[in-house]
């Protein structure tokens, strides 16, 4: 099965983010959050690395990220966990990760398509 | 350069100088990102490289280019923010052009392979308010210096330091589209560019430590001095 | 200053968010969190209400909102607390607050602005 | 109806009703919902209703539309999900046409109105694969039976009840366009919905109460019955 990693800026954001999206995926779903640095606020290369080596089963990972320096550590950790096939999802950060959530529980999902239903998400509209 | 010894030598001094003005700077440069970000440049700058000048003992038993890809690869584990993997990451890719020595050319080949992967990473350009906005004058200065002028590196560089300055004296009046600085949109013109100023200062340092290692005539260009940071 | 509320299905995440948020804002913004409810994982009407009264200090209140039932649960809440000026956003809510928060800063910032800021997070692309 | 005396023990015999059926069917609404949601329909529903009733006490002070609309407010509160704004929210909305008392043209009043608040509070319209589809055949079902057939209030509800069954037969083979469903897309196709399987079950018990309150031939739809429900 696909694994999720979410990036947030904070990691009771990607926490949190993670257990709805678990609940999206009825409990399926393989997500690991990996949020904050270790001054609080922010992302960690390293935290992404090992959520990334965490969530892969060997079906490779897709990422769900939130600023712009969130963006740059997923890349380079996904350069330094070279071994898993691993993608940034362009998507906003929860309600990509709970599109792609779903899919990822789907059995025809790839890795491809788990990007694809988490962008989505851009086009999600809330209100009436 | 001469032999890899002294070429390690002065990496290190580089990294030492570098360490020091930034922890010099430090509160300069939170302020500079209290105006524009989260106000952490300074903090960030000077713990990620306080922790690269901290490994100097292990850095010894290394070659050049080694200690410069693993001080790569200690700032992209401790400086946090945008500036972790954009000083980080790219130092420790650019680190390859070291491998055959520290030359006039293969340090042209560093910075140019620095650049790319800056402008890689973060997808800044010029004009967007960023560390670009520094890099990009002071490593096409640098190029043009030694390829076309056949100046002296140390020459070159001192050059490449005031065109630096002017590109962080360029980042005032723009409005920021990359960062973090770019969510207060028009409220971003008018303040300089913390990433673009811990550039010029890194420059600066790297510029005092060639002059401790390099001779020839240090061609500065006077109009450019100063211009940025004083000014502010 | 307009206040802002997060309404996400998580307590975790409406938090980290609004953590996230207002480091954007410099710390000035008003950012309530009002996620999850008595069960968990949720939202809860009577929190949403208490934090749109919370939010509020006369200049009103721009709510961001994840899923569908939290849209819901934050009209009721609005009509609930109906002395206060408050909209919904049709925004991402980790992004959307984000914009916000920047914006309720800003000495020009309307209800309108706030929510056009919020909304404009719709088109935020994260990849170059 | 009669006096408002009549009238409030059949509100409160009604809810009394709705909560212990839905208290009975509380793990086949589970089941439904965790084949196309979070698993949580029953516990919701049995939990907001069970709460409701809990306050029959307090209640027995009110008007009748007053006990309609506390019922409401004690759903938003304890429901949750999605069904506990559209039930509670709508519930306490559509309390008001019963402020004259409840009559055949005051229910029709209020199911109308009740339905008209879930689809604007929703956006779903039939088809969505949600509520919607089991209350607006109930609700046209109805208004019809009584204003255009004269029907009696409790052949027309046993009606509504048929309708209310064969919407939620039609939610089978549809695709969710709203609520937590709606993330499965095609996957959510040849479920049947939670939210219209609990209205009919509401729409049961009131017709059990019904029975009890007013006279009148029931008129059932033979073709309808039970198909919804028993084939899953
Ligand atoms: N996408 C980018 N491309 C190039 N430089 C960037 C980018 N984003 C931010 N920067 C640089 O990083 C600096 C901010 O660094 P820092 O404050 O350490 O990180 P953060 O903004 O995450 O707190 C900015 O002043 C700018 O020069
Ligand atoms: N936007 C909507 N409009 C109408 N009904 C809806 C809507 N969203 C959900 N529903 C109804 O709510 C039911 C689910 O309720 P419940 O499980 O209690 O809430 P949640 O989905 O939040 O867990 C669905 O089966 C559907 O009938
Ligand atoms: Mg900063
Ligand atoms: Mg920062
Ligand atoms: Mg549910
Ligand atoms: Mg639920």
């Amino acid at each position: 099965m696909i694994g999720l990693v979410v990036v947030s800026h904070s990691a009771k954001a990607a926490e949190g983010i993670a257990d709805v999206a678990a609940q999206m995926g009825g409990g399926n779903a393989r997500i690991v959050p990996a949020g904050g640095d270790e001054a609080g606020i922010g992302t960690s290369p390293d935290r992404i690395r090992e959520g990334i080596e965490s969530a892969d089963d060997g079906d490779g990972v897709v990422v769900l990220v939130d600023l712009g320096s969130a963006v740059m550590n997923a890349e380079l950790a996904i350069e330094m966990a070279a071994d898993v096939p691993a993608v940034i999802a362009d998507a906003p950060i929860l309600e990509g990760t709970l599109n792609a959530a779903v899919e990822t529980t789907s059995s025809k999902a790839t890795l491809d398509s788990v990007v694809e239903r988490a962008e989505d998400a851009r086009d999600y509209r809330k209100l009436n | 350069m001469a032999d890899a010894e002294t070429e390690r030598d002065a990496v290190l001094d580089a990294l030492d100088n570098v360490a020091a003005r930034l922890a010099d700077e430090k509160s300069y440069l939170t302020d500079l990102d209290s105006a524009i970000g989260d106000a952490d440049h300074g903090a960030n700058m000077q713990r990620g490289f306080g922790k690269a000048a901290e490994k100097r003992d292990e850095f010894e038993e290394l070659d050049p280019n080694e200690v410069v890809q693993n001080v790569g690869k200690t700032l992209i584990s401790n400086v946090g923010g945008a500036a972790g993997p954009l000083y980080g990451g790219s130092i420790m890719f650019a680190s390859q052009e070291l491998e055959d020595g520290i030359t006039a050319d293969t340090s042209v080949a560093f910075a140019e392979t620095y650049l790319d992967k800056v402008k890689d990473r973060g997808g800044a350009e010029v004009g967007s308010k960023t560390m670009v906005d520094a890099l990009v004058p002071a490593v096409h200065t640098y190029k043009k210096s030694i390829e076309q002028d056949d100046l002296p590196p140390l020459s070159a560089l001192a050059k490449a330091v005031d065109a630096a300055e002017r590109g962080v004296a360029f980042t005032v009046p723009l409005k920021a589209l990359k960062g973090r600085a770019s969510f207060l949109d028009w409220r971003s013109v008018g303040h300089q560019d913390p990433g673009a100023t811990s550039t010029l200062f890194i420059l600066e340092a790297l510029l005092a430590t060639a002059e401790t290692y390099l001779d020839g005539a240090v061609e500065r260009d006077a109009h450019a001095a100063d211009a940025a940071r004083r000014d502010e």
